[in-house]
């Protein structure tokens, strides 16, 4: 037991507990925090192993970018403030969500655990430096990094498209009220709180148009 | 000189076709029938007189069916060429009678072309060195006999008829179908010399020619199928000669003939043959003597006389050879179309088969008259007629056979066939005294009928119990017309042949005869049976049949009701392929069924779990990749 | 020095609450987290893998942040998604059956 | 980077889309307003990558065409430690199989595209951005086809992957209707649990063999080679000058990546059970992205999944029992739930659902017979998939809102015989009848390996199932060649008339049915075409 040993399983401690806590909490909004701290404490996690690098990234894009678009849209969809029963499954998924997740965990576990038994990285001698890694990003693995810049443009595109699409459409419902093409329209105001949303969201012309 | 034999076979059946193709125009159709079957009989002819004696005449190339050898060979030798001969003859006066005969007939063109068609059939059963061109031969007859039977379809007697000559018949094949199959698997070949020399398994011979038989008695109407041949009198009058006189129903013997050094060694097959032949012969005989319709009765003799050739092939000791049989065939061959023409000529002339329409209508018609007269008397058999001279050829045979060990069969067919000969005799004797006494001589008939009957009353009459009904509606519409000459001359030239006939059969080897004590004792039977009839029937002045108890003589007229028993047969058969068709579907079928309503069910409860609903959709995604970990981890090696 | 099993036992671990938080969440944004812990998981793997000495290429952390990348790729369009859902029907229940039923194509090719 | 030597000519069957859908946003930032202008790019870019594959198709043997290779070089070349006569290792190795399975979805894609093309000419108005984003998608989705199927390392195969997937879930959202966001939804979820768990797959792979190639010199060193001899067996790539000792490990975790990945990808294929998404998603989305999904995203899924398999074939695993209970399940459940459905799309979904296990059948035996029996049966599945789409979408352009239910089929063979004739092939190769010889020939090569191996009991679930499957496509045929009950009423039928003769501009979307159909006459009548691959 080193004591980077020591300082990993504190930090993988806090990063687990704070898994267990995202799954589980009845806080919709606490669920996302709850994550933001197991995300940063994986990025700790990074960090002992000795990825500086990727710890930087897992703190940028994750914690920084990711968690954050995931509240935005948990603020969007008007995530209810507070305990919130209706967050969770029926009872019956839920067992069976944690039969096999328990048994996800002991299939990895019974067969990585033999697979790294003994095995120890000398931290102190790192083999994959920055500069490193910098080089075969750019170097032996240049086609998958372009590829992934393709891939970024295109989710981007294609997200936007998509969240523009409906606020056209909405917009266009509001324009023309006897359009016959959409009854939809007419159901979503038939109930009543959700009309509330939907008016309020479309009502932000910043949210939707922006692009 | 093989193109002859392969000519004799291929040239009817183009005729049927070009007929076929031709049936609109009625001369073409008419030129092409006659003149095909004339041509046919020249090449018969030839072949009879200069025969070339060869057994591998390649017809269309052998199958290759693997271990089984199928050669397809024809056949020649004397015997089959004397009988194609006749059977050209035979079919070239029919043709030429039919032309006169169905000279109203709307659809002469088809009946022409089925006639050549059949003459195919029969010519190529003739020819055929090899089983299974025999079978084919045997199937075009059975097929074409329907298209004949059933000719004026318009009428359901003629349609029923037609069917149950076509299913009893039918019946019968399967035997034949299975008796050929096992005597080509016991020769591995089915070349008629390589089954004839072949050696081995005895019960595979036994069940062969078993089967041969029970076959043969279908297509020749040996009891107990003996039913369909009287209803085929639905045909019309030509149809009923080519049927009766020298195909169809002969085939049996030509068949059983070539195929009689098996015979002659199996005792079982021939003891069936000597029973059913016997049986045939005296009950047919008996049948005749009852009927009230000259065609029916000649129907029943026609039974009669085939079982006298079977007789002949079922007695008759080994070393004699099927002689006797053929020359029986071919004599009856002549004196059948001699009796069945005239009768239809007379039927035009009186408008109808029926006896009492045809009573004392012989008397005035000159050649017709002498016509009938020899035919009778040939069927009689009495000398110097050809009836005469091979009906005693069989019976000597069959005697041969009783004396040379033929044992308890032999014996049988001889005191039938002297039973037969006393009932023959008789009942010609009676259709002669009927047809030829003038009606004035019958003042005792009980209504006094007019001198002539009026059309009118022979309709009445006739439609009640003529077989022929069609001629009946054909006289009615276009009247008795005047026979041509054509058509007199082949009546003639057929009761030439019945007086001549015999000179024919001197080249067959055992064709002719006559042991002296036999020919007596058959021509004092004669004499007697004839007598008896004579003097019953009070000179002609009535009928024999009439001192016939009516309940016994009303069933005899019927066949003593063997077609309810066909139906009922048929009735049992349908009640059992309904059970099995119930069994079928309701057990058998359920699976396939069982599974079309497992598959439906299981895609409603399917439609169910899929509603699209995101979350289910993860469970089983996760449920599947779990469990596919699992298995592929714990099974991988 | 550090024992590479401790990470690889936390990567499981993560899986497991991964697979248990995308069963238990009928809230779609939350079921995303769930996806993002399997994810992480997977990454650590990445790493631990190849901080084994001798790792070729550079191969696990870069990998993992090309698995990062991705990941930001595809909550992009999971959100836009998500809106769209929540826009249409009013909730982002994933439990909910949807309304299927079929509407004419949309104004947006041709009609008017 | 030393080594690395790039063939841009080799890589042009992945270049052309990308650079098509670069030129279709620049086309889009300079001119918004037209309308076909963006399908027109996307149509060419497709077609170039079509071409673009046709030099890889002669490839004959085990030559590759290759590039982004690490070891290429003289000078390195000597310095490489030759483990076993390594290969030499590239990111990009395209052989017959792969530029086979890249070309198909170039063609599919191309298909996909005429359908897609807008109704009318008008120009679009300002705030529409429908066209140059469907494009886009459409583009994307193909170069991620394409890389992935001559992907050789698991960074590109992810990448690429995701680049197949992606794309097409914003595609079947962009229609917008409600069903289209419930299926975009449920394609969503599905994608994403699918792929973090592919990742996890991946991760394992690497932990297990330690290298981050999908090559079967990787997947020998999980097992065998370093256990054997653990001093001299090493896998030394040029920067690692060290030699070093991977632990020898249990083949358990390849075995569980492996099955991971199977898992992974098998939502793309639509197997049971991570089926679920499909048939909402069909339904949902517009019929070129429905077909879309079906053709060009099972390529990807299928070109994936050959990359991984035929990496792992050298371990000699004769069958893998998990291939063969997913195959089961989904051909029985696709043929039992397509009997039921009224909606040809939705029809379609199932039969693919059913067809997938079809194709995933003959990769029970992970060998080069499976793997080609299994790229064979995909071609033929997709091809005629291909054809039976087309027709559903000319005859939805032809009356819209009509030729979505089978009944909407009855008839057809009077009404437009050539377009009946397409679709009675097609069906008939789904269903493996002829004259669809090629489907028949198709499930016999299917069947091949699985009797190789001795799986009776699966080839007997095949052969059943092929039966069911016959049920399915006759209840659409039956409609196809029956006689059309008469309309409702003379009004109904002037509707019509006048609803075709505001959309009867379909020149493209026919012309995307003829090359759909042609190519399916040409391998009915040519199987040698697709049989070569297993050659």
């Amino acid at each position: 037991m080193t004591t980077r040993d020591i300082v990993f399983v504190a930090v993988g401690a806090v990063t687990a507990l704070s898994a267990l806590l995202s799954v589980t909490t009845k806080h919709v909004v606490h669920a996302a925090l709850w994550l933001l701290v197991s995300l940063g404490s994986l990025a700790g996690a990074y960090l002992v192993l000795g990825q500086e690098l990727v710890g930087l990234v897992q703190l940028l894009v994750y914690v920084g970018a990711i968690v954050v678009l995931v509240l935005f849209a948990l603020m969007l969809t008007r995530a209810p403030i507070g305990p919130h029963a209706e967050i969770d499954t029926p009872r019956w998924q839920r067992v069976a969500g944690a039969v096999l997740g328990g048994a996800t965990t002991a299939l990895l576990a019974s067969l990585l655990l033999p697979l790294f038994a003994g095995a120890t990285a000398d931290l102190d001698r790192p083999s994959t430096t920055t500069p490193q890694i910098a080089q075969a990003i750019f170097g032996t693995w240049v086609w998958p990094f372009e590829l992934l810049s393709v891939l970024l443009l295109v989710a981007l595109v294609g997200a936007f498209a998509v969240s523009r699409i409906v606020l056209q459409r909405d917009g266009a419902d509001r324009h023309d009220a006897d359009h016959p093409d959409h009854p939809d329209h007419h159901d979503s105001h038939d109930d009543g709180d959700r009309t509330a949303a939907t008016t309020a969201v479309t009502s932000e012309p910043g949210t939707g148009r922006v692009g | 000189m093989s193109w002859i034999v392969r000519m004799i076979v291929v040239l009817p059946a183009l005729a049927a076709l070009i007929g076929l193709l031709a049936r609109r125009r009625r001369a073409v159709a008419a030129g092409v029938a006659v003149s095909v079957s004339a041509y046919v009989a020249v090449l018969g002819l030839i072949q009879w007189v200069a025969p070339s004696r060869s057994a591998d005449i390649d017809t269309i190339g052998g199958l290759p069916l693997g271990d089984l050898s199928v050669p397809l060979h024809l056949l020649s030798d004397r015997v089959s060429g004397l009988v194609s001969f006749v059977v050209a003859l035979v079919v070239l006066g029919i043709q030429v009678f039919t032309v006169w005969y169905l000279r109203d007939d709307a659809r002469y063109g088809q009946f022409a072309a089925t006639v050549s068609l059949f003459a195919t059939g029969m010519l190529l059963l003739v020819q055929s060195g090899d089983l299974v061109l025999m079978l084919v031969g045997w199937e075009i007859m059975g097929w074409c006999s329907w298209l004949l039977i059933g000719h004026d379809s318009e009428r359901a007697a003629a349609r029923r008829a037609a069917y149950k000559a076509f299913l009893v018949t039918r019946v019968a094949d399967i035997g034949m179908v299975v008796g050929i199959v096992a005597l080509s698997v016991r020769a591995r070949s089915t070349d008629l010399m390589a089954v004839l020399t072949a050696t081995g398994d005895g019960t595979l011979l036994t069940v062969g020619l078993v089967g041969v038989v029970i076959g043969v008695a279908g297509k020749s109407g040996l009891v107990p199928f003996h039913d369909w041949l009287p209803d085929a009198m639905e045909g019309p009058t030509p149809a009923s000669a080519l049927i009766h006189a020298a195909t169809m129903v002969a085939a049996g013997t030509y068949v059983i003939a070539r195929l009689f050094t098996l015979y002659a060694e199996n005792d079982t097959a021939r003891t069936l043959l000597a029973v059913l032949a016997a049986v045939t012969m005296v009950y047919a005989a008996l049948l005749a003597l009852a009927q009230t319709d000259l065609k029916r009765m000649l129907a029943y003799s026609t039974l009669s006389q085939i079982a006298i050739m079977l007789s002949a092939l079922a007695a008759a000791p080994a070393e004699l050879g099927p002689g006797a049989g053929i020359s029986h065939l071919l004599g009856h061959a002549f004196f059948k179309a001699l009796l069945f023409l005239g009768a239809g000529w007379l039927s035009v002339l009186a408008g109808g088969t029926a006896i009492v329409a045809l009573r004392g209508r012989l008397r005035p018609t000159g050649a017709l008259r002498w016509s009938m007269g020899i035919g009778l008397a040939a069927l009689a058999g009495v000398p110097p007629l050809v009836g005469f001279f091979t009906k005693d050829t069989v019976i000597d045979a069959a005697l041969e056979g009783a004396t040379g060990g033929g044992g308890l069969r032999a014996w049988l067919v001889v005191v039938a066939l002297f039973v037969t000969v006393v009932l023959t005799a008789a009942y010609c004797t009676r259709a002669w005294l009927l047809l030829d006494t003038p009606v004035a001589a019958t003042g005792e008939l009980p209504d006094t009928a007019p001198a002539v009957v009026a059309e009118e009353d022979v309709a009445v009459v006739t439609t009640a119990d003529s077989a022929d009904d069609a001629e009946v509606e054909r006289v009615h519409a276009h009247g008795h017309a005047t026979i041509t000459l054509s058509a007199a001359l082949v009546v003639s030239v057929l009761a030439a042949l019945t007086v001549v006939g015999t000179l024919f059969l001197a080249s067959l080897r055992g064709g002719v005869h006559v042991g002296l004590l036999s020919a007596l004792l058959s021509l004092l039977l004669l004499a007697g049976g004839a007598y008896a009839v004579w003097f019953l029937s009070d000179r002609g002045r009535v009928d024999v049949a009439e001192r016939i108890p009516g309940r016994v003589r009303e069933p005899a007229v019927r066949g003593f009701g063997v077609d309810t028993a066909y139906v009922a047969v048929g009735r049992a058969v349908t009640t059992v392929a309904r059970l099995v068709v119930a069994l079928d579907r309701d057990v058998v079928d359920a699976y396939p069924r069982g599974t079309a309503v497992v598959a439906r069910a299981a895609g409603r409860a399917g439609e169910r779990g899929h509603r699209g609903v995101p979350s289910l959709s993860l469970l089983s995604l996760l449920v599947g990749v779990v469990l596919v970990a699992v298995l592929g981890v714990t099974a991988w090696r | 020095m550090i024992h590479l099993s401790l990470p690889a036992a936390l990567a499981a671990l993560l899986a497991g609450l991964g697979v248990y938080g995308v069963l238990a969440r009928r809230n779609a944004v939350l079921v995303l987290i769930g996806v993002e812990l399997i994810l992480n998981a997977a990454n650590l793997l990445l790493v631990t893998a190849g901080s084994r000495p001798g790792a070729p290429l550079s191969a696990g952390p870069v990998i993992t942040l090309f698995v990062i990348t991705i990941a930001a790729a595809e909550i992009t369009v999971a959100l836009a998604i998500i809106l769209v859902m929540f826009r249409r029907t009013g909730h982002i229940d994933l439990t909910a059956v949807p309304d299927l039923s079929d509407e004419p194509e949309p104004a947006g090719e041709g009609a008017p | 980077m030393k080594g690395l030597t790039i063939d841009y000519a080799t890589l042009l069957p992945a270049l052309v889309p990308v650079a098509g859908l670069v030129l279709v946003l620049v086309a889009d930032l300079v001119n918004p307003r037209l309308r076909q202008l963006p399908y027109a790019i996307a149509g060419v870019a497709a077609l170039g990558a079509a071409v673009a594959t046709v030099p890889g198709l002669a490839l004959g043997g085990g030559s590759t065409r290759e590039t982004f290779c690490l070891a290429g070089g003289t000078s390195t070349r000597g310095a490489l430690p030759s483990v076993e006569g390594l290969p030499q290792r590239c990111l990009w190795q395209a052989d017959a199989l792969g530029s086979t399975l890249q070309l198909a979805a170039a063609v599919a894609a191309v298909v996909c595209i005429a359908l897609a093309w807008p109704r009318t000419r008008r120009r679009r108005p300002d705030d529409s951005t429908r066209e140059p984003v469907e494009a886009v998608l459409l583009l994307a989705a193909l170069a991620g086809t394409v890389v992935v199927a001559a992907s050789r390392d698991v960074g590109t195969w992810l990448v690429a992957l995701e680049l197949a997937t992606l794309p097409v879930i914003a595609l079947v959202a962009l229609s917008g209707r409600r069903s289209a966001v419930a299926g975009a939804t449920q394609l969503l979820v599905t994608s994403l649990v699918s792929f973090a768990l592919l990742v996890l797959g991946v991760a394992l792979w690497f932990a297990g063999t330690g290298s981050p190639f999908l090559t079967p010199d990787a997947a020998l060193s999980s097992g065998g080679a370093f256990a054997a001899a653990p001093g001299t067996a090493s896998v030394a790539i040029s920067q690692a000058s060290t030699p070093v000792v991977f632990p020898s490990v249990s083949g358990g975790v390849v075995a569980l990546a492996t099955v991971l990945i199977v898992a992974g990808v098998g939502f793309k294929l639509s197997l049971v059970p991570f089926h679920a998404w499909t048939p909402t998603a069909y339904a949902g989305s517009s019929v070129p992205v429905a077909t879309f999904l079906a053709t060009v995203s099972k390529v990807a899924a299928l070109a994936a999944l050959l990359v991984v398999l035929r990496a792992v074939a050298v371990l000699g695993t004769p069958a893998v029992l998990s291939i063969a209970l997913l195959a089961s399940l989904s051909m029985t459940l696709g043929n039992v739930m397509a009997l039921r459905q009224d909606d040809v799309v939705r029809l379609l979904a199932w039969s693919t659902v059913a067809q997938a296990g079809w194709v995933v059948l003959p990769l029970v035996s992970i060998s080069a017979l499976g793997v080609g029996a299994s790229a064979t049966y995909l071609l033929t599945y997709v091809v005629a998939t291909l054809v039976a789409f087309s027709v559903v979408a000319v005859t939805l352009r032809d009356r819209p809102g009509r030729g979505r239910s089978i009944t909407d089929y009855d008839g057809l063979w009077q009404r437009s015989p050539w377009r009946a004739g397409a679709l009675v092939l097609a069906l008939t190769s789904l269903a493996g009848l002829p004259p669809g010889v090629i489907g028949l020939v198709g499930k016999i090569t299917a069947l091949r390996p699985v009797v190789a191996e001795g799986w009776v009991w699966l080839a007997v679930v095949a052969a059943v199932n092929a039966v069911l499957g016959v049920a399915v496509y006759l209840r659409w045929l039956r409609a196809v060649i029956t006689e059309r009950v008469p309309e409702a009423g003379p009004t109904a039928g002037g509707e019509d008339h006048a609803v075709a003769a505001t959309t009867g501009r379909r020149p493209v979307v026919v012309a995307g049915l003829v090359l759909a159909s042609a190519v399916l006459v040409v391998v009915s009548v040519q199987p040698d075409l697709l049989l070569r691959l297993l050659g």
